[in-house]
Order: C-alpha cells, then sequence, then structure tokens
C-alpha cells in the first residue's frame, strides 16, 4: 500500500501546483498604480443638490529614489499631496468619477479623516455615512470631523510641522488629552450612537482661522447631532462637561480664583474618573454622576501663599465649583439642544429596561425634567517646585 | 473491515475536536444578527443541550470498536434502511462542506482580497484541502495540536488587545429579546459548531485506545466552546450595540484594535488564523464525506474519490448560494431544521436499537 | 520508444542473477603458467611489478611476488617478505627439510606479517591484488598467500570547512575510513559499539561502515539500512551523496531524511542518541540515519554553550529560517495584494522607492533571487580568495547600481539580503530553503496571502507525513512528545535532559542516559563555616 | 473552459493510470461515476449554466411544504 500512495500523492502535488499556474495573478494591484487617500471631505453643492467630495491624494514626486530626497524634493515645487475633488449624487458614484481624473481607483484604506461640510451635516448623516461604514477598504477607526464651513478649505489648509493636512488634523484630533475640549471619535464611534434612539452623537468642530495670510486649522468645539442631523454646537467648556461626565477627561487646565479673590490658581488636571447611576425616585429621574479627580497647582497669579492646608482645601472646592459650573453649562446646553449628549437614555435603558420601554417614545420631554446630583472631590496632590510664590507681598511673610 | 487503516490516539482526538469547534470561531455571527447582546447565553445553552448527545456519539463509537458509521448504520437498521440515513447522512456532510468551503470564500472576498475571482479561491483552498485528505487522517490528527494552539493564541490576544475598548456595560438589558429568537440561536449553535461533531462518528472508528475516550472528546468540545465564548463576550462587549449591522462582528471588532501605530492592522493575521482553522474543519469534512461515500460503495481504499469529490464541492460551494445574504438566511432557517434529526435523533436511537439487540453479535457481523 | 527500452532494460537488470564468476578457475601449481594469465589480465599495466625469485636451501625453490607499487608499503613488502624468504632461510639450520612449496610452512615460519590470507581462486587473487595486498606464488603450490600492505597518504585531521565552530572540537573526518572509525572510536570506548563493514559498488568496491551502539540503536532501524545497503547494485560509489540517495526514505521530497556531518564529535552525540552512522571509503562526510527535522536547527555548539545564551541563538536560528523561506514571499504579498496592511507613513515611502521601477514587485523578486542564488554559487565555485572578492563585489555593485538605474526598488534589496544572510544561518537546510523561497514566491505572486497560507500549510502536511527510518520527522513536535521538546526550540540545561530522544532509541532499552537528578549546587557540608 | 480541461485531465492522469495497474476495477467504476458528476458540474458552471442549488430545493420544501420557520426578526 506503501509504494503506491507514495506515488499518488506526488502526482496529487503536481496536480496542487499545477492549479494556480494555470489562473495567473488576479487580483494584484501594483502600489504605484494606487492613489493613497489619506483625507475626504464630503460637502453639499447648493444648486444640483448632488455630493462634492475631495480627496486628499499622496502625490509621489517623481524624483524616485529613497525617501531621503523625497522630503527635500517635496519642499520647493509643489505640496506632496493634491485635492482631487468630483461630484456624484452619491458618495461611492463620486469616489468612481474621481477615476477620470486621477486614472486609478482611490485606495481609501490609509484615510486618517472624514470631514463632513456644514451643509451636509445639518441636512442629516444619515444618507453620507453609510458608505464609510459599508466599504471594505474603509478602517473603522478613522476619524470623523464636522467643518464649520466647507469641508474641502479644511483639506486645503496647509500645515506648517506636518507635510499632509489630513494627518494634520489627525494628529490635532489624537492629542485632545492636553486640553481635553472635545474627545475623538471614529466612526465605529459615531455608528453606535447613531443607531440608538435617543443618544445624541457628538463630532469634533473644525473650523478655519485666517491669521496673516495663512489659513490655519482650529478645533473650536464639538458638534451634537439628534437623529444624524447637527443640531448646535458646543463650546470648549460645554464640551468638556460632556467629557467630565464622560470619563473622558486626560487632562487640561482649570482657572480658579484665589482664596484672597486678587488673581488666580491655575490648576493642571492629572487624573479624572466619573462614575455614573440613574436612578428612577417616585417617578422622577435622577441620574448621580461621581467625579474624582487629581490637580496639580502649575501656576498662580496671585501673590498669596497658597501651599498652606486651608488655601489648598479653598482651591479643591473652587475647582470643584468649577467643574459643576462647566457640567451644567453642558447640561442646559443639551436640554436648549434637546439633544441627550450624555447617554443618560442608554444608561436607563440598560439598568431599568422595563421603565424604559415607557418613557422611551416621549423621551425628548422627560430628558429636561432629569435632575443631576453630582458630587465632585477633587485633590491637590503637587505644587510643583515653588512652595511659595516669588513676589510674596509684605504682610504675609 | 473499514478503509482507514490509519489508527489515532485519543489525545489526538481531543485535539482534533478542539480544532474542529474552533474552525468555526467567526461563524456565531449568525446567532449574532438574531440574539445581539445575548449571544454569549446562548452559547452556554448551545453546549449544555450538545453534550449529552456528543456522549452518546463516544458510546455509539466505543460500542462498534473500529466501524465508521456507515457500518454501524448498516448493522443497526439492516442494509436496506441503513443505506438510506448514511446517504442522508452523506448529503449533510456534503452541503455541510459546501457551506464551510463557501464561508471561506466569502472571508476573503468581503475582508481580505475583493477582486480576486470567487472560483479561484475555492479551487485552491479545496485543492489545499485534497492535499491533506490524500496524507490521511493520521497526519491531521497528529498535526491537530497545532492549530488548536494557533486558534488559541489568537483569540486570546485579540481579546486582551481590546480589553481597553471594552464596556461591559453593553451585556446588560439582560433578558430582553423574545424566547422565539434565544431558541433560535440556541437551535443555531447546537448545530453549527458543536452538532457538527457528529462527523467524529467516522473518525471515532480508528481510535486505538478508547478507554478515555469520553473525557478527550468532552474537554475537546470545552476547549472549542471557551473559545467560541471568548469571541462572543469579546465581540458584545466591544462593539455593544453596532454588532447586529456589520456581515461579521468579530471581524469588526478586529479591526477596531488600534494600540500606538504598530499594532492597528490586525485583521488580515486573524484571517489567516481563521483560515488555518476553517483548513482543518474542511479537511476532516472533505475526508469524512470521501470516507462515507467509499464506505457506501464498499470499495477498498478511499484515495480515488478524493479529487472528484473535491471538484463537486468546488462547484457545489460557488452555487450553493448567491451572496452572504442568502446564505445566512437560509442556513438560519432550512439549514439548521434539516440537520436536526442527524444530529439529535439518529445516533442515540441507533444507539438505544443497538442496546436492544444486543449488537454488535459477532457471528451477524455481515458489515459490507 | 523510450519508455519501452526503458522496461525492457530494467526487466533485463532486475532478474539479473548474482554477477557470475568472471574467470574462476583455480590457481595451477606451475608458476610460469599463473604468470601468463596474471599478466594477460592485469594488460601489462606499469604499477604493478611482478618479482620472481628463488629461494630456500641450494635455491631450488621458485616463488614469484606480484603487488601494485603504487599503493603498497614498498620497504615493508622488501623487510617482512622478501628478506625472510632469501636470506633468513639460509641462517636457519640448513638441515631443517621443510617443504618449501607448501604455502603454509612459509607462513608459519617465515613471513613476519599478520594480515594475510590463503587464496585459492584466481578472482580472489586479483580482488586482493588490487585492494593493495602482496601476492606470493610459490612453484608446484595451488595456494597462494595474499599479504596485506597498504599504504596510502591521507590528509590529516584538520578543522572542517563546512562547519565552522568557535568553540569545541576542531577535529573533522578525513578521507580515510579507518581513520574515520578510530575518531569515532576515540569517542565511544564502550564494547557496545559495532562496526559492521560492507563491500559496494562493482568497479569502486568502496567500503561502507556502519556503526551504532547496540544498547541503544533501534535494531529495526540497523535491520532496515542493511537491506537498504545490500540492495545497491551499481558500478560506483565515489562519495557518502550516492549513498545518501540510494537509501533515502522519500526520494521525492525536498527536505533531507538522511544528515550529514563532517564533526566527529556531532555523530558521536548522534550515536549516542540511538541513530546509525554510515562512514563510506573516500570522503569525510558521515551520513547518519534517521535524521528529523529540528536536526538541522540544532548545532554542536549549542550543547557546549550555557543554555540561556544557546536557546536565543537557537530561536534565532528558527527566526532566520522562517525569513529565509517567507521574507520575499510575504513582502510580494504585503506590497501587491493587502496594501492596507502597510503602515501609512511605510506605503508611501514604498511608492516613492517604486516609483521607476518599471517591473511588477514578483518580477522584481525574482531577478532579485535569482541574481543572489548565482552570487552564492559563484562564490563557492572559484577558488577561496578570489570567490569572497565575488561575493561582496557583486553584492555592493548588483545592488547599487541596480537601485541607481531604478531597476529594482531600495526595500526590495534591503528584504532579499535580509533573506540572503539568514539562509546561511541554517546550513543543513539551505537547499530545501532556496527550493521553498521560490515556491511561496509564486504562490504570493499569484495569490497573495492566501496563497502563502495554503503552500504552508500544504508544506505541514507534507513535512507530518514524512518518516524517515520509521522516526516520523517532525518528532518531537507533531507527535508531541513533551520530554522531547526540551530540546527544540530552547534548549533546555544539560542537567534536565535526562532521558534518550523516544522516537529514535530501541524500546526496550533504559531511557535514562543520566540520573535525572543533578542539578548543579554549591556543596553545603554540615561543617559550613560561613559565618 | 480550458482550465477546466487542464484540471479535470490532471485528475484523470492522476486517478486512472494507478487503478488500472492494480485492477481495482471497482473503484474504478465509482471514481468515473463521480468524475463525470463533477466534470458535467464544472461544465455547466463554466457555461453559466443554472445549477439548481439544493439548498433552495430544502428551503422551499421546509419553509413552504412544511410550513417549519423561524420568525424573520
Amino acid at each position: 500500500m506503501g509504494k503506491k500512495m507514495n506515488f499518488r500523492i506526488m502526482k496529487l502535488i503536481i496536480c496542487f501546483f499545477m492549479l494556480p499556474v494555470l489562473s495567473g495573478c488576479l487580483g494584484a494591484r501594483q502600489i504605484n498604480d494606487l492613489e493613497i487617500v489619506i483625507g475626504m471631505g464630503v460637502d453639499k453643492e447648493e444648486e444640483s443638490g448632488n455630493v462634492l467630495l475631495t480627496a486628499q491624494v499622496v502625490k509621489v514626486d517623481m524624483s524616485g529614489g529613497g525617501a531621503a530626497n523625497a522630503r527635500g524634493g517635496g519642499g520647493e515645487d509643489s505640496e506632496g499631496y493634491w485635492n482631487v475633488s468630483s461630484k456624484g449624487k452619491s458618495i461611492f458614484e463620486a469616489v468612481r468619477q474621481i477615476t477620470h481624473k486621477t486614472g486609478n481607483r482611490l485606495f481609501i484604506s490609509h484615510n486618517q479623516a472624514v470631514i463632513f461640510g456644514n451643509d451636509v451635516a445639518t441636512e442629516g448623516l444619515q444618507a453620507y455615512i453609510d458608505f464609510f461604514l459599508r466599504a471594505h477598504e474603509m478602517r473603522p477607526t478613522a476619524l470623523i470631523l464636522v467643518s464649520e464651513k466647507k469641508a474641502s478649505e479644511v483639506l486645503d489648509a496647509k500645515p506648517e510641522t506636518e507635510k499632509y493636512p489630513a494627518m494634520n488634523i489627525a494628529k490635532l484630533v489624537k492629542t485632545y488629552g492636553f486640553t481635553s475640549h472635545f474627545y475623538e471619535v471614529n466612526m465605529e464611534d459615531f455608528a453606535s450612537c447613531m443607531m440608538s434612539d435617543t443618544m445624541a452623537p457628538l463630532a469634533p468642530l473644525v473650523s478655519i482661522v485666517q491669521e496673516n495670510d495663512c489659513k490655519e486649522i482650529y478645533i473650536s468645539g464639538m458638534a451634537a447631532f439628534k437623529n444624524g442631523k447637527m443640531v448646535g454646537t458646543l463650546n470648549h467648556d460645554e464640551a468638556r462637561g460632556v467629557l467630565w461626565v464622560l470619563g473622558k477627561v486626560k487632562s487640561g487646565v482649570i482657572i480658579v480664583p484665589s482664596p484672597n479673590k486678587q488673581g488666580e490658581a491655575i490648576l493642571e488636571i492629572i487624573k479624572a474618573k466619573s462614575k455614573v447611576k440613574p436612578g428612577i425616585k417616585d417617578g422622577k429621574i435622577v441620574m448621580h454622576i461621581e467625579i474624582k479627580n487629581e490637580v496639580s497647582l502649575s501656576e498662580q497669579t496671585t501673590t498669596e501663599k497658597l501651599a498652606t492646608i486651608e488655601a489648598l482645601e479653598k482651591i479643591q472646592e473652587a475647582t470643584s465649583e468649577v467643574i459643576r459650573q462647566e457640567v451644567m453649562a453642558a447640561f442646559e446646553k443639551s436640554k436648549d439642544l434637546k439633544a441627550d449628549i450624555f447617554g443618560f437614555g442608554e444608561m436607563l435603558h440598560k439598568k431599568y429596561s422595563k421603565e424604559w420601554k415607557s418613557i422611551k417614545d416621549n423621551w425628548d420631554e422627560i430628558y429636561p425634567t432629569i435632575e443631576l446630583n453630582i458630587d465632585i472631590e477633587s485633590k491637590i496632590i503637587k505644587t510643583d517646585l515653588l512652595k511659595k510664590p516669588v513676589s510674596q507681598n509684605k504682610e504675609e511673610k | 473491515m473499514s478503509i482507514e487503516k490509519g489508527k489515532i490516539s485519543s489525545q489526538q482526538l481531543l485535539f482534533l475536536i478542539a480544532g474542529f469547534v474552533h474552525g468555526s470561531v467567526l461563524l456565531i455571527d449568525f446567532t449574532v444578527g438574531i440574539t445581539e447582546h445575548q449571544t454569549w447565553m446562548v452559547i452556554l445553552a448551545g453546549l449544555v443541550i450538545t453534550v449529552p448527545v456528543i456522549v452518546s456519539y463516544v458510546a455509539l463509537a466505543k460500542r462498534f470498536p473500529g466501524m465508521n458509521l456507515v457500518q454501524i448504520n448498516d448493522m443497526v437498521y439492516g442494509r436496506f434502511l441503513g443505506k438510506i440515513i448514511s446517504i442522508y447522512y452523506i448529503f449533510f456532510f456534503m452541503m455541510t462542506l459546501s457551506f464551510n468551503i463557501r464561508d471561506v470564500g466569502e472571508l476573503y472576498i468581503t475582508f481580505l482580497m475583493q477582486d480576486t475571482p470567487f472560483i479561484f479561491l475555492l479551487i485552491v483552498f479545496t485543492a489545499t484541502c485534497a492535499f491533506a485528505v490524500a496524507k490521511g487522517v493520521e497526519v491531521l490528527a497528529r498535526t491537530s495540536h497545532l492549530f488548536v494552539v494557533t486558534g488559541l493564541f489568537a483569540i486570546i490576544s485579540t481579546f486582551i488587545l481590546l480589553i481597553d475598548q471594552m464596556d461591559f456595560s453593553n451585556f446588560l438589558p439582560l433578558f430582553e429579546l423574545p424566547f422565539i429568537k434565544i431558541f433560535q440561536g440556541i437551535h443555531i449553535v447546537s448545530v453549527i459548531p458543536f452538532g457538527e461533531t457528529v462527523v467524529f462518528l467516522m473518525i471515532m472508528g480508528c481510535l486505538n485506545k478508547t478507554e478515555h475516550a469520553v473525557k478527550n472528546t468532552l474537554s475537546g468540545l470545552l476547549v472549542g466552546a471557551v473559545s467560541l465564548f471568548i469571541v462572543a463576550i469579546r465581540n458584545t462587549a466591544v462593539l455593544g450595540r453596532t454588532q447586529t449591522i456589520w456581515t461579521s462582528a468579530s471581524f469588526q471588532s478586529i479591526r477596531l484594535i488600534n494600540i500606538g501605530t504598530v499594532l492597528t492592522r490586525m485583521d488580515f493575521l486573524i484571517g489567516i488564523a481563521q483560515t488555518i482553522l476553517m483548513f482543518l474543519k474542511c479537511s476532516i469534512f472533505l475526508y469524512v464525506t470521501v470516507v462515507a461515500i467509499s464506505q457506501l460503495f464498499g470499495l477498498k481504499s478511499y484515495l480515488p474519490l478524493v479529487l472528484p469529490l473535491a471538484g463537486i464541492e468546488v462547484i457545489l460551494a460557488a452555487t450553493v448560494f448567491q451572496s452572504p445574504v442568502d446564505h445566512a438566511t437560509i442556513t438560519q432557517n432550512a439549514g439548521i431544521i434539516y440537520s436536526v434529526p442527524l444530529i439529535f435523533v439518529f445516533p442515540p436511537l441507533s444507539l438505544l436499537i443497538a442496546k436492544i439487540r444486543g449488537l454488535p453479535k459477532p457471528e451477524r457481523g455481515k458489515g459490507t | 520508444m523510450k519508455i519501452i527500452r526503458y522496461f525492457s532494460l530494467r526487466n533485463k537488470y532486475m532478474n539479473q542473477a548474482e554477477p557470475d564468476e568472471k574467470d574462476s578457475e583455480p590457481i595451477s601449481p606451475d608458476l610460469e603458467k599463473n604468470l601468463e594469465v596474471i599478466k594477460g589480465i592485469l594488460h601489462e599495466s606499469s604499477d604493478v611489478t611482478i618479482h620472481e625469485f628463488n629461494f630456500g636451501p641450494e635455491r631450488k625453490y621458485k616463488g614469484a611476488l606480484i603487488f601494485i607499487n603504487s599503493i603498497t608499503d614498498k620497504e615493508e613488502i622488501h623487510k617482512n617478505i622478501l628478506q625472510p624468504l632469501m636470506y633468513d632461510v639460509l641462517l636457519l639450520s640448513n638441515n631443517m627439510d621443510m617443504d618449501f612449496t607448501d604455502i603454509d610452512t612459509i607462513r608459519m615460519n617465515l613471513i613476519s606479517m599478520t594480515d594475510n590470507l590463503k587464496v585459492t581462486m584466481l578472482n580472489d587473487l586479483l580482488d586482493s591484488l588490487l585492494a593493495g595486498a602482496a601476492i606470493l606464488l610459490i612453484n608446484g603450490s595451488r595456494e597462494a598467500l595474499a599479504i596485506k600492505s597498504i599504504k596510502i597518504k591521507s590528509r590529516s585531521i584538520e578543522e572542517p570547512g563546512t562547519e565552522a565552530v568557535v568553540r569545541g572540537p576542531r577535529e573533522g573526518f578525513v578521507e580515510n575510513i579507518n581513520e574515520n572509525i578510530a575518531l569515532i572510536r576515540r569517542k565511544i570506548k564502550d564494547t557496545d559499539l559495532c562496526v559492521e563493514k560492507f563491500v559496494i559498488g562493482e568497479k569502486s568496491k568502496t567500503d561502507v561502515c556502519i556503526v551504532y551502539l547496540k544498547s541503544v540503536a533501534n535494531p529495526k532501524v540497523v535491520e532496515e539500512i542493511r537491506t537498504r545497503l545490500k540492495r545497491i547494485k551499481t558500478e560506483s560509489i565515489l562519495e557518502s551523496g550516492y549513498i545518501e540517495q540510494f537509501i533515502d526514505d522519500n526520494p521525492y521530497s525536498v527536505f533531507p531524511t538522511v544528515s550529514n556531518s563532517e564533526k566527529p564529535d556531532k555523530v558521536t552525540a548522534k550515536i549516542l542518541e540511538g541513530r546509525v552512522a554510515v562512514l563510506v571509503d573516500g570522503t569525510p562526510f558521515v551520513l547518519v540515519v534517521p535524521m528529523v527535522f529540528i536536526e538541522s536547527f540544532q548545532s554542536v555548539e549549542d550543547y557546549y554553550a550555557r543554555p540561556f545564551f544557546a536557546s536565543v541563538i537557537r530561536l534565532i536560528r528558527f527566526m532566520s529560517f522562517i525569513i529565509s523561506t517567507l521574507g520575499p514571499a510575504i513582502y510580494v504579498a504585503l506590497t501587491v495584494f493587502h496594501q492596507e496592511l502597510i503602515p501609512t507613513r511605510l506605503l508611501i515611502s514604498i511608492a516613492e522607492g517604486r516609483e521607476r521601477v518599471p517591473f511588477p514587485a514578483i518580477m522584481e523578486a525574482f531577478l532579485m533571487l535569482f541574481a543572489f542564488d548565482l552570487l552564492r554559487e559563484a562564490g563557492v565555485r572559484l577558488p577561496k580568495p578570489v570567490g569572497q572578492t565575488v561575493g561582496i563585489v557583486g553584492a555592493i555593485v548588483l545592488g547599487e547600481a541596480s537601485v541607481q538605474a531604478g531597476l529594482i526598488s531600495p526595500i526590495m534589496v534591503i528584504v532579499v539580503s535580509a533573506t540572503a544572510i539568514a539562509s546561511f544561518a541554517v546550513p543543513a537546510q539551505t537547499d530545501s530553503g532556496t527550493l521553498l523561497r521560490y515556491l511561496y514566491l509564486t504562490l504570493a505572486g499569484i495569490a497573495g496571502g492566501f496563497g502563502i497560507i495554503l503552500g504552508l500549510l500544504a508544506t505541514l502536511m507534507h513535512l507530518a507525513s514524512l518518516r524517515s527510518f520509521g522516526t516520523p520527522y517532525l518528532w518531537p513536535v507533531v507527535p508531541l512528545d513533551l520530554t522531547g521538546l526540551k530540546d527544540v526550540f530552547i534548549r533546555m540545561p544539560i542537567w534536565t535532559i535526562s532521558k534518550r530522544p523516544s522516537a529514535i532509541t530501541r524500546h526496550d532499552s533504559d531511557p535514562y542516559k543520566q540520573s535525572p537528578d543533578l542539578m548543579p549546587s554549591p556543596y553545603k557540608n554540615d561543617s559550613d563555616d560561613s559565618r | 473552459m480550458i482550465y477546466l480541461l487542464l484540471i479535470y485531465a490532471c485528475i484523470f492522469i492522476i486517478n486512472v493510470p494507478g487503478l488500472v495497474k492494480r485492477k481495482e476495477w471497482r473503484e474504478l467504476a465509482v471514481f468515473s461515476i463521480f468524475y463525470v458528476i463533477a466534470f458535467a458540474l464544472g461544465l455547466m458552471y463554466v457555461l453559466d449554466k443554472p445549477i439548481p442549488s439544493p439548498m433552495k430545493g430544502l428551503q422551499h420544501l421546509i419553509v413552504d411544504i412544511l410550513g417549519i420557520e423561524y420568525p424573520q426578526g
């Protein structure tokens, strides 16, 4: 049995290797005929109403030969990127229309950010976001942004430190931790918020600031959506209020009036945690929000000696007060936008699924009646190098 | 006189079953569409239901040592009825094999390599399975522990990498879905990953020592079930509500891994691990189909039938469904209903009949 | 037509009886007739000397001495054969009436060389003559005396060229089989060590010895080797490579199932593990059977260095084998099929690099691999100093110029040179590594990552089904023998490896080669005076 | 079309000479049955003839005739 078994398997091996050779290299795409897209902007044309898609494509410079001189080469003649744009009834059609200009298909797997123009956002994103979730090349970790005016302008703003604008935007968003005035929203987060019928998804808002002849990109806050339509924007403080509640604050600056009210103490947030427990007491929804954070005194403009226990305690209360104001500001804003940006609805749904069935339909009326009881505990853990301020006024020495 | 001369140890059987159940790690997405965030409960329930059935498989195999399913059917149900039941089993083997091959094809068509022609993927994959089957079951059994290790490594590493994106409150509204959906979920889980181990009735014939076969089979099943459980928890925790909208939830959760700029694009590696596991599963299925058919026709060796059957399976896999949607809906309804008698009814029934008629009587053992 | 002739030839050759004796008539008592016959057979070749002399009291007995002077030791023949015959016999008291026509009396009393045997048939005489013996013929006697006096200058023992070692014995095998056996005997001074001799090859009559430890080697394997060696009916065996191909288990497999080595300490280590060594006269390369895939990753030095370093080096060796076989394939698959897996910045720099390259990635990869193999072969074939320069110059010039000219992208040069370096780390598998590299590259070019995976799975299945003389080829990993795993991916400290490899040694032998509790620890005598 | 013929010629070369030499007529008969079925299916696929999928038939049998079906969520 052994001898002919080997012989037969040998023939089988030959057949196995014969098979692929016959069918040639299908589905192969050389790197050169790839249009690497690193950023996309979606706008709406006023008259015809169809989609204006601008894709930022990497222009591989022709000087070739190694990455070293490529950077040099890229400098003088033109930027290393090219904003190509095209129109179409839907996004996918617009993506394919671009091939009239570039000759090979867009390769959108390396797309860092998708920027929606203001007009598209206000009209409603359901129609536009579907392609970005369904396209197999699209990464779900790509970022979503909303621009104050037109998305194409944001992609044209030429950054100083970075070679490509889209990369620059992505870096701006990813490093939100330093000020935590907004938070990074990727495709999947946005989709999951849009799916739930009560939650109001948020997305960072990009605006262009014209400063001495060159345009710069500036993230001016967050845009709130209600079932896909942009209903309003939050400025930095309101946005940070939301972050406090969601526990996404990484670091940032809090300015607090000093105990003797002449000047301020400036504190750096080291760590922040939050826990939200929904509760229903005799038909009234109460949200117990518990925020714990650690701050460090990083600067003071008063001449008062703050490094005493009483002063530190007073500052701690003042910080808690500031945080409370921020959270309440965010809550007020969400009330007049009628958008549940904190996701209280989902929390209720999870805890009280039975009562939730009744509340769900008229959630817009019930949401403003929610009462927040916030207790904040902030601790100053270090005052960095200085114990006493440099210029201390005489009487307090 | 069974066709297969090879002998496998019961420890290898453990790894074979674990690798086999692993094979369908991506497949629980059928149930995700129906039982959104309660998939983990459905898996446990499915496991609990199939354990006694699988113990009956092992008992049946121990009662007829050295004989595969077709021979057992002949002896228990007599020549004519036994043949019909065997043909029913062979139909089930061929259909499930074409589903699995199609799954590998779909995995590559929708996620990894979009513009390669579908039939080409199937041909190459089935050719490799045929090559492995031509080497015999012993080789598959010997290498099965490598497959199980890769499978476990892939699952556990993705679980750890996704821990920080996990939000365990997604499980919370516990018993929210209507019971009919839960029942369908349990039915699917108990058929697709666990019920398919009925094919091992063909392989258990060539166990050399059968004393702790039950212990090994159950631990193999347990390893497979634990890995399915981990994947279910990972998907629900990471994706939460969006689990139901993706074609394949676990694939989507893997694409969300984004640690530093290095560990971001893991989906291809997991695709590879998935292909390796599906390779083991499809090779076992192809082997079982080929042995069953050649046993039905009373051939001396199953080798000549490997390639023609592989050819049939390729065309079958290419044409059985039009699209993944078609594939999902039909398997969720007709697919699992028609295989219920095979998995839950016939083996325990033939065990019962064998006990009553006191088989296997040596003198009447006139198996083919 | 060809096939029919092949079959007819095969049948004729198969049922040929034992090669019949050429001219097996006995030696005639008349000396002159014998000499005529022998001269006729040996066609007066210049290096055969035939010396006739008279000896015995009153010089009345006639004798002749025939030997091949190029391979025999002339002084010894003169001193130990001719002198006693022609002179010492006179010193004996002449009243001894020895019958000098009887070969035995001469053998008993006069010849002082030990290794001689009586020969009656002519072809035995010729065989021993060609094997380096001196033949003594006596007029009037039916038998001749073949006295072994072979002396061939053999190379002195040097460090083997192929397996250079940092630490460990420097000696290597030489061409002479007896010296090789001596080298092994010096390392295993055990009565169990058996040496069995075979003579193979009609024309070459090469000595082939198998060396094994009877108490440890698997008798079935030894029996298998004997049958396979006996089955070899070929004209000549010039190198152990011939034997390797004749006794191979899977002639159609890319992977070697018979390992060869030039270092005695490596061969003795394997013999002690229960393997069988096959020594072939005329070549320093000794075959060791059965071979396991993991052996090609174990170098002798791993056991002389400390365990941690040795384990790291062994893991690096495994990594390098993977890089050498899969390197170019993965690069091509990534750049051609799965661009989304490459980080963005790297993708842009690859695109810039490949901007001016006319070929598709797979063509480029084939070109570079072919160039690299060409360079390696040229480097080996040329004499030592020139070889190295060709290697270096070729690599630099070819690499740089082709990038400048825009034929090859810079990243491809990096990938291929990394593959080149990696392929030298596992010398035993260079031949299979090269073939696998080309195979995977083709598969990657056709089906990308999917092709590579299926190729890997097919190779795994092929390897798992291979057997080398009964031992599964991937022994400690595929049939999963946990005690065997101690010495595979990492080398556990030497005092933990207390068992012999179970799949190779004979089953009824004692599995322990050392006592399990040899953990070295400082001697703690109870009168320890440490304060 | 060419691929189909090549593949099935290859399968033919692999199995048939071996079977004939070893005079396993039963195996050869069963092999040729399945070989013909496979070849026919391949031909129908290549010529884009509609191949009836057994699962559609099964679905029709179970859902329409026997009426066993899960509610489509």
